[in-house]
């Protein structure tokens, strides 16, 4: 119970710095910071590393199409925000 | 040990992700901020691959994890260098949906591989399964509309909304047996199903223009059931991203709603969509009234003018017209003419979808302004140019308190000295409604498919 | 270890939270904030209740000190605040 | 489960704070946000009163408790009630000082307590001492040094840095020793003198002018200090608070450094205080060109004036001039004339002092201009009042780039039509440089106590 409430309070104060961070986020920017934040989500690729290293071939073949979804995921991500910001340019 | 560097491996890369998207606040540092949440992934990866049950799966379980991390690399990879600027709404709705997926199977595996599950561990597999189902499914519906693989109509049924709540009973009910006895696995996999089924029939009646919505919302349930996931494996790296990601896209929906003027209950479960009663007809606000032009009228126009802004809106994606929109910028500017872009917060689909498109043709993102700035300059604005925008552009906001856009803060160009609306016909835009400023006084009409408008435009320009 | 970790987490999530939240407070309220964020910094009260009820009496006379203080850094800090803001109007 | 809800009510009450904290940022919202705080410690508090340690204690626990929490309330109340507004300063520098003092007796008490101390426990015990020990020793001097108790000569000797650092690498070898050998409590006690020493010597260099900075940095340990004590108690709660006023601190403190255009490391050890050397002498600078005006005169240029503003400095605090100056205000105003405040950011002696000042005296925050706001307007402005402001006004910030005060962002009153400066001599500011204002063509001097001189003003106004 005390480590759910310790892990509750990550959570809250992570939701706290998501709501500060993005609010400064100018609409110019809007797309990139809905696929970057998009990419970093694929975090759960951790998760499923783990899932396929257990001894149950199930679990194993669940974490493998979960590896490739969540990796698909973070790179697609990352890759297609770079591609548009690379685009965004100043005068001179 | 081992577990505790994996740890700080976590912590560090949930700082690499927070410092990534406070520099994604500012066009010089963002490309640098993305880098920086793709080296806290990578940290990320590269420690969790020290984890003691991977280490124990020896080389084939290595064997596996590599195979998956490659193959989704390379479709990641490829789907990005593919896809077509414009067609980013369905792009993020896509990956969204593989992040949502990716949560249902790690729950799965990990209420399925435990040995003694407590209350934390079902009760946020139950989160995991019914918010990574929803995200997966909607947003596959999602792109699928998006793509005109499906249609509007698809998957609309009288009652839906009941429909709805009984899937999300189900769910609960499953979920419910679950944390009761979670030796019961199966009960999981059904609890899936209703929550597909509730993904898939939630999204399908919402209007493909409102789809962008329900994309940000879904990015942020994305986001919740990683977080949910983190709850399952005690992995405060997935808790922390997952509540970023989770902020980041309930701001991006309140944002459109609010430039929308609607709340988001009503985008999710309003009538809008279907045409909209009452209200003047087409006929009664158009009838006689409108003047349409020729190119080289239009390029008269530009000779005595000293500043021009374009107004680009949804059309401006659909023709592909942003190149042609900026060889038409060059050419002005190199006749003196001062050029501006004015960017309505929910132009095209998708918040920020203007700026992609113009940045993508190489137009400075300086001369983008945002509707605050950009509305005080109009008096002093010779011509305003709206290529494929109509509802961000209609003064009837502004006038009529019973239009469905009523309060939408919109671009003033009927301020502007002459307006030139660039559209293929008097068809309304995504709200359903004509739009006097068509029939305005200082208004020209330019009717052609956008990208070719321009091009004749910059044909008579150089004729001229 | 691992539990310093999460509170090392906890630690870094509040300070995130803690500059973007500061950093939006205006000049005009900077004395209030200062003496506002003081008052919490009282907190520490919280700790010396606990040393009080240790069966130590060294520990006790420890923690009977530090309630006075960390309370007198709390009430002081929130009431001065207080009579500041309530001096702060508006036109009309 | 006890645990559990105590856990809870700690998320609660921090949850309260930064909330709080958020309201704070607003006027309107502030004391609200600050009833807020006052709650979430109330709900902390309360809810400590349920720990299993303070229950076995029993009734004669809880006496000792309670007696503790009234005396400290009570001094409290009656410090915050009695506090002269022009006071702040020495006030919050006397509070921090408390807070940390609080801190090394938790985190001493919690050694000497400690079954099998852990390292985590033994590192942040003596973090709490050490940045406790500073924080309580250093705040006393500063206060000392506000309320002329010392004076800014006393404690300092030359090798005064060599000093300190011996201090502190005293207090961090006792503090390895604790670490090594948790059970010789008594090197707690001599690590906390140790740091006693440090905190004293380290704060007396620091000339009276700069102690604001001093004070926002001390209010920064005490918020660590707390964060290390939660570390020693394993608990978020103290965590998540010393963090949030951690933070708090440091940007005062660097918001004071980048309006003096100093360094943090210059302010607490570089040699600001005493005299600049090179640069005009104030010979140079007034020689016959600094003319005086009577109150009579002045009031004639506020008879033809439309627009006034007046600039606070430090001189008004120290002259209690706050409440002539609102009467004033309300004269010029019942006779048409425009006033506005002009508020530098480091007017006076603390951030946001002029501001609190002003507001004791009812004069309403949205006249109060911040600089950037301000600035543009001096060239519309018949008459700037400068009431004991100096360094702030100093155009040789703009001109000469090697004045001490070089690169400082200032008010740029001499651009106003009239400038009238009321201070008591030409003896110069903080910054101890001659101010070329003083002699412009544009300037009348009136040469009072602020608060005299107002009341002057009004005098004549009346009379006139
Ligand atoms: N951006 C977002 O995040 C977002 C999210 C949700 C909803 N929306 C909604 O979407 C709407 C956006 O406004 P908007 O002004 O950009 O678009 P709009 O009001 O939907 O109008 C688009 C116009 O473009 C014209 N068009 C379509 N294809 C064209 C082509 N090939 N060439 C030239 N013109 C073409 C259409 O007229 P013709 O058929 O006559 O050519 C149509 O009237 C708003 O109602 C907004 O609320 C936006
Ligand atoms: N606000 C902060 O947070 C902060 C923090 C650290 C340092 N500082 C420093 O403090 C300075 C503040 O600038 P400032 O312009 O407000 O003050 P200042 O430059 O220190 O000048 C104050 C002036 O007030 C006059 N004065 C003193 N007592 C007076 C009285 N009773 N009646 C009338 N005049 C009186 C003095 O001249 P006479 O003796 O001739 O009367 C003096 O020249 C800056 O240099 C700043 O860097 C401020």
């Amino acid at each position: 119970m005390d480590l759910f409430i310790t892990s509750f309070t990550i959570f809250v104060l992570a939701i706290f710095v998501g709501f500060e961070v993005i609010n400064k986020v100018p609409p110019l920017l809007h797309t990139p910071l809905m696929s970057g934040s998009n990419a970093i989500s694929g975090i759960t690729v951790v998760g499923a590393m783990i899932s396929v290293a257990t001894p149950n071939t199930f679990t194993t073949i669940l974490g493998f199409i979960a590896v490739v979804l969540a990796m698909i995921n973070v790179v697609g991500g990352f890759v297609v925000t770079h591609r548009m910001l690379g685009m965004f340019k100043r005068k001179g | 040990m081992q577990s505790a560097l994996i740890n700080i491996a976590y912590l560090i890369a949930s700082v690499l992700f927070i410092v990534g998207l406070i520099k994604l606040a500012h066009p010089r540092t963002a490309v640098q901020g993305n880098l920086l949440g793709a080296i806290g992934m990578l940290i990320a990866i590269v420690a969790t691959l020290l984890d003691r049950g991977i280490i124990a799966a020896g080389a084939n379980g290595y064997l596996v994890i590599f195979a998956g991390l490659l193959v989704g690399s390379i479709i990641g990879t490829l789907m990005a260098v593919k896809v077509q600027m414009t067609a980013m709404p369905q792009m993020v709705a896509l990956l969204n949906g593989f992040g949502g997926g990716a949560s249902i199977l790690v729950a799965g595996a990990a209420l399925v591989d435990a040995k003694d599950p407590n209350l934390q561990l079902t009760v946020a597999t139950v989160a995991s399964g019914i918010i990574g189902a929803v995200t997966f499914w909607g947003s596959l519906v999602a792109f699928a509309k998006l793509q005109d693989i499906i249609s509007d109509r698809f998957g609309r049924f009288s009652g839906q909304q009941f429909f709805n709540a009984a899937m999300l009973l189900s769910s609960f009910g499953l979920g419910a047996w679950i944390v009761a006895d979670p030796t019961v696995t199966y009960a999981y996999w059904l609890l899936v199903v209703a929550a597909s089924v509730l993904g898939v029939f939630i999204v399908t009646p919402i209007g493909g223009a409102d789809m962008p919505v329900a994309i940000a919302l879904l990015n942020s349930y994305s986001g919740l059931a990683g977080a949910a996931t983190g709850f399952v494996l005690n992995n405060n790296g997935l808790i922390i991203t997952g509540s970023l990601v989770g902020a980041s896209g309930i701001i991006l929906s309140q944002i459109m709603c609010k430039a929308m003027n609607r709340s988001l209950a009503n985008v999710l479960f309003g009538g809008m969509g279907t045409l909209p009663t009452g209200g003047p007809t087409a006929d009664q606000v158009y009838g006689g009234k409108v003047k349409s032009a020729t190119a080289e009228e239009i390029v008269m126009l530009f000779e005595n003018a000293r500043r021009v802004v374009i107004v680009p809106g949804y059309g401006m994606a659909v023709s592909q017209a942003q190149h042609a929109v900026r060889d038409l910028t060059t050419i002005l500017e190199d006749r003196g003419i001062e050029v501006e872009f004015a960017i309505h917060p929910v132009a095209g689909r998708m918040p920020g979808h203007m700026n992609v498109l113009l940045a993508e043709a190489d137009i400075e993102y300086d001369k983008m302004k945002e509707l605050d700035e950009i509305n005080p300059t109009f008096e002093q604005t010779d011509v305003a140019v709206v290529i494929g925008a109509n509802d961000v552009v209609n003064p009837v906001a502004r006038t009529d308190p019973s239009s469905p856009i009523a309060g939408m803060p919109i671009l003033n160009v009927d301020k502007a000295r002459t307006v030139v609306v660039i559209k293929r016909s008097l068809s309304p835009g995504f709200a359903g409604i004509p739009n006097p400023l068509f029939a305005a006084d200082n208004t020209l009409m330019f009717f052609a498919d956008g990208k070719k408008a321009i091009l004749d435009l910059i044909g008579a320009l150089k004729a001229a």
